[in-house]
């Protein structure tokens, strides 16, 4: 396997406080990473940092082999790179199948085509059957429940047929039956070719899915390797419970 | 819905078109001129506060950037049908165009409100400057423009014709954005910018876009105000008033919409010119210009248009649970599970 | 030449005495920014009425407008707190940036209508018997008035900084203007805080307003002026931030004082808005304020 | 309403003042006289009988930046009508005001004139208040054929337009009212006149161009600039200026001011503790309340300004007028806007038009008024083909604390005070 996503000695802070702290990690192409960590470890900097939403202090950031420091969340995902939000952010006042159009990427000469176009729906419409919410195409996505919004969200991001996701919390706030669901839907992508990094609190989920596994302490990788090994870490013990 | 919105636009052109035809008396022709630019201002405000979200206020300087541009201008050429002035618009929306671009650059890296202060800003900027280059503008002494030679019978006609030509200019673009993907972008800008930034919409292009040609509208408007005026002075033709104005009426209908912005410039210019014609000596008019103004914003946030689509729908929703079963499509999701969850409000918590 | 030397000083002299005013009226302003991220657009109508207040007190009962402040700084809190709960609280979260910033000009408007009702729209001003008294030092003037304004706006800004950083209400709002949602987490009532928080900056427009008569005459429609260099002053300093909004404004009353005096008065607003353009350009959040991106 | 603008609003308060005529018994006398036709219209209007009021609708600011010139307007038009119809109107017929308010904006004085001229059909209409309105609406009364009388509308801008059909009801237009000043120092014998001077102008259409008109005459004389600046409508703070005025040292102070800025200044001299030998101030200085209230009234001494109406003016029916005032309005004679006093004359106008021609239509205002001089209390009015005066107005001084006229000899009470006392003196 080669690295889809290296990140050599990033550094963010907030006033004082260092988010994250010469950090480095790699996604391997064709893994589901997951990184994990205690609260305030600085998993969601990260995630911003990586996704350019926020500019690093400092460090190093390549993908697919290319140095793509400084580059805007635009760009990243053009190149495939993508991430979902910890709420499940949509656009609420548009409908699921245009979510899921915007989301497809259009350039510039596409401005003045209609909204959705023929092609568009046949693409919007494949997802919607994958993910079962052909029912809904039509509903603005504020009338989704949540768990439905983090699936639209999911949905919408591989419209780009992305080459890397960052999943933030995909199970957060969402109820068991869905949880099962938003696994299925990682595996088949999964298994379609696509790279996972995922921020995850329920630690089950995290192990029968991911491989390896990332542990962020302080703003630091302090672990990394198969989920197997991640209890049995005495670094990683300390960082959760405490000492 | 096509066929109705193509019949209801097609009446509505008509309508104004025939207006002049009709043989009113010149006051009303007056009002109707006032009527029509600020439905146009509106409008083309739309575009970018309605629309993308970003509360222009400093639209006023392109308003006094295109009457100023009107006034220069025939300081150097001569009037001789009187129909010149009208020609030399489009020179003046490209004029705004070309300034507005990269004022929108850097203003509109900043977030909503900041960009609403840096706007404002702006305004007084042009203002100073319409004061302060003297040699060009006239200064504090103000700008004459050329007197329209037109016979009195018919006065009014080729201002009101102007008017009407950007207003539909203006409801054209707003159509036309609405139904392409520049009107999807915006939708998606507006609801969560930074969501739509990470999926790949030309964000920073597409509120530049908007922006441009929103003042290259505003600008037009600006020149045929100023010939008809007869006169512009930095403090009338950069004047926050006229912001305020176009951002209220857009309030008032309903921002976001194709019709709202008319439809607030259609009950406020008139109400506004007839209360201070009637009743303007009362010293209470600015309170009660005020407290309508602070009821509308609390009683209907979004605007008149919205609330009355709202209500009817709500209606014919009841109606129909009340005849039968809904349609299929229109019910509520109920399949997904998970959908006990509370739905958080707003795209960004 | 020593003459424009001595200008240049003269003009320095007077833009920081001038910018202690500024910087109490924009202390208020960012304040409410950084609390309730609302763009106060009727901070200059507050300060205006205040004058007024001190304005009538004077001239209809003799007293010194600057011994009524704690008075007029209790009335212009509980109207604050009033106009939070009336006009602010109802908004939707929902684009409650944009209503704000309208539902508060319409307050502008609505206190100027007030205003214009209750005092006319003659210019007042409150001339106290020492309005006319300056001192001389190497030859510099330094007006009285000026120099209460600057003091008392030192005081005023100090007691602030005091009530922020030292009391719990303050440790509230300041964990609110960092983030708002840990804040709440951490069993502060944003709601409790963002209308006692309003009527805070609302209050400091008391003391400003009592200076600001006693500096320059003032009606009704004097708001306009003020707010559009309040705005800027705020921006220029970073939205929510005290102290930027305290270096912004010596920054501005000072750049236009020394502008107006070497150059030409013609020139000094604009000078200061070619720097606010600049700073914009090279920093969007202002000089001290920070980035924030939606809830990243 | 905008930021640039602080002073606008009590522009020409005392831009400029006019000495009312009241030019009362002499139209008294002819009420009886056969009235035809109002309105020159050419919008159609009835002919109105004999007997029908005459309609006369003006528009001013009521609200907005020029509120309080324009409520000073409105008393002036007011109190004529009601004195008019006292002696049994115009003609034999009623006048009857109709006063709209323009809340001081361009767009709303052009709705306002349309309506009054096409909707309302009034019969005459007079001016708004600021030269800056007047333009519009001066373009709309030419379009319907109306006389457009107007007592606050002096700019230059205002005459560039070269309309026929409008009157300034002032002695002279804005630019010339500090020529008087001009011809006094002028007149002064060598050894007393002052070699330097300094100019501060207010950047406005009624307040700049005074100053600079001073300031050609006196560089034509001799008299050496050492300072001119001219200033924003904004500047709150006038010590920067008043500070290099002190350090020029000038003989003569020349300020082209308006109102609130004329007391800054005066303000911010007595501080610097600069008082110069002369010192003249276009306005603000005239006003016979505030001046003395705002800059404390034991610095006003010495201080000239230019006047057509003031207390006491020697005009022989200001008297009655200051009674009818006093009587409507209360307060005293020295509550009253000179505005008010012009806006009083526009009416004066129209009653002696009515008086020597018979008739009271447009096309008859028109070319009376443009033809001779019109016998009014402050000399006589006369206009040039685009609608100038071609009066002079009265140089006043603060003398004892009281505003009394000094030149020219004809209107005289006391003799020019010179050099200026110190301040408090």
């Amino acid at each position: 396997m080669t690295a889809l996503l290296e990140i050599v000695g990033a550094r963010k802070a907030f006033g004082g406080v260092r988010a994250v702290d010469d950090c480095s990690l790699t996604v391997e192409e064709g893994s589901i990473t997951a990184l994990i960590g205690p609260n305030g470890s600085g998993k969601t900097t990260l995630f911003n940092l990586i996704t350019g939403y926020l500019k690093a202090d400092g460090g190093e950031f390549r993908f697919r082999g290319r140095d793509v420091t400084g580059s805007d969340p635009g760009r990243l995902y053009r190149q495939g790179l993508t991430r979902t939000f910890q709420q499940a952010r949509v656009f609420p006042h548009m409908t699921v199948t245009e979510n899921l159009v915007v989301a497809g990427g259009y350039s510039w000469r596409d401005l003045l085509v209609p909204r959705v176009l023929g092609r568009d729906r046949s693409r919007a419409d494949v997802l919607l059957e994958e993910f079962r919410m052909t029912h809904v195409a039509e509903l603005p996505a504020s009338e989704l429940s949540y768990g439905q919004r983090k699936l639209l969200e999911f949905a919408a991001v591989l419209m780009s047929e992305p080459r890397l996701v960052l999943l933030d919390e995909p199970t957060a706030g969402v109820n068991p039956v869905m949880i099962d669901t938003m696994e299925r839907h990682i595996r088949e992508r999964h298994a379609a070719g696509v790279t996972f990094l995922v921020v995850e609190h329920d630690m089950q989920f995290v192990m029968r899915l991911c491989d390896p596994v990332v542990v962020l302490d302080n703003g630091k990788e302090i672990f990394s390797g198969p989920p197997s090994e991640v209890q049995q870490n005495p670094l990683v013990l300390d960082a959760y419970l405490g000492t | 819905m096509s066929i109705r919105s193509l019949v209801r636009g097609g009446v509505f052109v008509a309508a104004l078109m025939a207006l002049p035809l009709l043989g009113f008396e010149h006051w009303v022709l007056n009002l109707m001129i006032f009527t029509l630019m600020y439905a146009a201002m509106s409008s083309a405000w739309n575009l970018v506060g309605g629309f993308a979200g970003y509360p222009s206020l400093g639209h006023a300087a392109f308003f006094g950037l295109g009457a100023y541009f009107v006034g220069l201008w025939f300081q150097h050429h001569a009037v001789v049908t009187g129909y010149e002035p009208f020609l030399v618009l489009p020179i003046a929306g490209l004029i705004a165009a070309v300034v507005g671009f990269p004022i929108a650059w850097i203003a509109m890296r900043t977030r909503a409100d900041v960009f609403a202060i840096v706007t404002i800003t702006l305004l007084f900027v042009a203002q100073t400057l319409a004061f302060n280059l003297d040699s060009l503008t006239g200064g504090a002494q103000g700008l004459a423009m050329p007197t329209p030679p037109f016979e009195l019978a018919r006065f009014e006609w080729p201002f009101y014709y102007a008017m009407l030509w950007i207003l539909l200019a203006s409801m054209g673009i707003t159509y036309l954005s609405m139904r392409s993907k520049v009107g999807l972008s915006l939708d998606a800008i507006r609801a969560d910018e930074d969501k739509a930034l990470g999926v790949g919409v030309h964000v920073q292009g597409v509120k530049v876009l908007s922006f441009s040609i929103s003042v290259a509208l505003v600008a037009m408007a600006g020149g045929v105000w100023a010939y008809y005026e007869t006169f512009t002075y930095p403090q009338f033709a950069f004047d926050p008033i006229i912001t305020i104005g176009m951002v209220l009426m857009c309030f008032l209908g309903g921002r976001g919409t194709l019709w709202g912005p008319v439809i607030g410039a259609f009950i406020l210019v008139p109400g506004q010119q007839y209360l201070a014609y009637r009743l303007g000596g009362s010293q209470f008019y600015l309170i009660a210009y005020a407290g309508v103004f602070l009821l509308i914003m609390l009683l209907m946030p979004r605007g008149i248009l919205p609330t009355i689509a709202d209500r009817v729908r709500r209606r014919r929703a009841i109606a129909a649970s009340s005849e039968g079963p809904p349609p299929a499509d229109a019910s509520p999701p109920t399949a997904g599970p998970g959908s006990n969850v509370p739905v958080p409000s707003g795209g960004a918590a | 030449m020593t003459g424009s030397v001595h200008a240049l000083i003269q003009g320095v002299v007077l833009g920081i005495l001038t910018g202690g005013v500024y910087a109490l009226m924009a202390s208020g302003q960012t304040l409410i920014f950084g609390i309730m991220k609302v763009v106060n657009l009727a901070q200059g109508a507050l300060v205006i009425l205040a004058a007024y207040l001190s304005y009538t007190l004077f001239t209809s009962f003799g007293l010194d407008p600057l011994l009524t402040i704690p008075l007029t700084t209790v009335i212009m809190f509980g109207l604050g707190v009033v106009i939070q709960l009336v006009f602010l609280r109802p908004l939707k979260r929902e684009d409650s940036a944009q209503l704000s910033l309208l539902v508060t000009f319409a307050v502008a408007l609505l206190l100027e209508g007030f205003m214009s009702v209750v005092w006319k729209t003659t210019y007042r001003s409150t001339n106290t018997d020492y309005a006319n008294s300056s001192w001389t030092f190497w030859g510099i003037q330094f007006t009285v008035v000026r120099v209460v304004a600057f003091v008392l706006s030192l005081v005023a800004l100090g007691l602030l900084f005091l009530l922020l950083n030292r009391t719990k209400f303050g440790r509230a709002v300041r964990a609110t203007v960092q983030n708002p949602m840990s804040a709440e987490l951490l069993g502060v009532e944003s709601k409790r805080v963002a209308a006692l928080g309003f009527g805070l900056g609302a209050a400091t427009a008391a003391a400003a307003g009592s200076v600001y008569g006693l500096l320059y005459p003032f009606n009704s429609g004097s708001h306009y002026d003020l707010i559009s260099e309040l705005l800027s002053i705020v921006v220029l300093g970073g939205l929510g931030s005290v102290g930027g909004a305290v270096i912004a404004a010596l920054i501005v009353s000072t750049s236009s004082a020394v502008v107006a005096t070497v150059f030409s008065p013609t020139w000094s607003s604009f000078t200061f808005f070619v720097i606010l353009i600049l700073v914009l350009l090279v920093r969007p959040q202002g000089l001290f304020g920070t980035v924030e991106r939606g809830a990243l | 309403m905008s930021k640039a603008n602080r002073w606008r609003r009590s522009a020409m308060v005392a831009a400029t003042s006019a000495a009312v005529l009241l030019l009362a018994s002499a139209c008294a006398g002819t009420a009886s006289s056969t009235a035809t036709g109002g309105a020159g219209s050419s919008s159609g209007s009835p002919a109105p009988s004999s007997t029908a009021p005459l309609v006369i609708g003006a528009s001013v600011s009521l609200t907005g930046d020029f509120a309080d010139s324009g409520k000073a307007v409105k008393a002036g038009y007011e109190l004529w009508a009601d004195e008019v119809n006292k002696k049994g109107g115009i003609l034999g017929r009623q006048v009857q005001m109709k006063i709209v308010d323009d809340t001081s904006s361009p767009t709303q004085v052009v709705t306002n004139y349309q309506n009054l001229i096409t909707q309302d059909k009034v019969d005459l209409v007079f001016g708004p208040f600021s030269s800056l309105l007047t333009i519009p609406a001066s373009q709309v009364a030419k379009r319907y054929g109306y006389a457009f009388l107007e007592p606050a509308g002096g700019g230059p801008k205002v005459f560039a337009q070269k309309l026929d059909n409008l009157f300034f009801v002032q002695p002279a237009p804005v630019v010339k009212s500090g020529d008087v000043f001009a011809d006094w120092v002028l007149s002064l014998p060598a050894a007393d006149q002052p070699k330097t001077a300094a100019y501060a102008e207010l950047d406005d259409p009624f307040s700049a161009p005074i100053a600079e008109n001073i300031r050609a005459r006196f560089e034509a004389a001799g008299i050496k600039t050492v300072y001119q600046q001219v200033y924003p409508a904004e500047t709150r703070d006038l010590s920067p200026i008043m500070t290099k005025v002190a350090a020029a040292n000038p003989d003569v102070l020349v300020s082209g001011t308006q109102s609130e800025d004329a007391y800054s200044q005066v303000k911010s001299l007595v501080q610097l503790k600069f008082s110069p030998k002369f010192m003249y101030m276009s306005n603000g200085a005239n006003s016979p309340v505030e001046f003395p209230s705002k800059v404390g009234a034991a610095n006003v001494n010495g201080i000239m300004s230019a006047a057509d109406w003031y207390p006491g003016s020697p005009a022989p029916t200001s008297p009655a007028f200051v009674a009818a005032y006093t009587a409507k309005y209360g307060g005293s004679e020295t509550d009253i806007d000179p505005s008010s006093a012009e806006a009083f004359s526009a009416g004066q106008l129209l009653e002696a038009v009515a008086a020597k021609t018979g008739k009271i239509d447009n096309a008859t205002i028109i070319s009376s008024l443009h033809q001779g001089s019109w016998p009014t209390l402050v000399g006589n009015l006369s206009w040039d083909a685009i609608g100038q005066p071609t009066g002079s107005f009265s140089l006043i001084q603060w003398i004892n604390q009281k505003l009394v006229p000094v030149y020219p000899a004809d209107v005289s009470k006391a003799t020019p005070v010179y050099p200026k006392p110190n301040w408090g003196g």
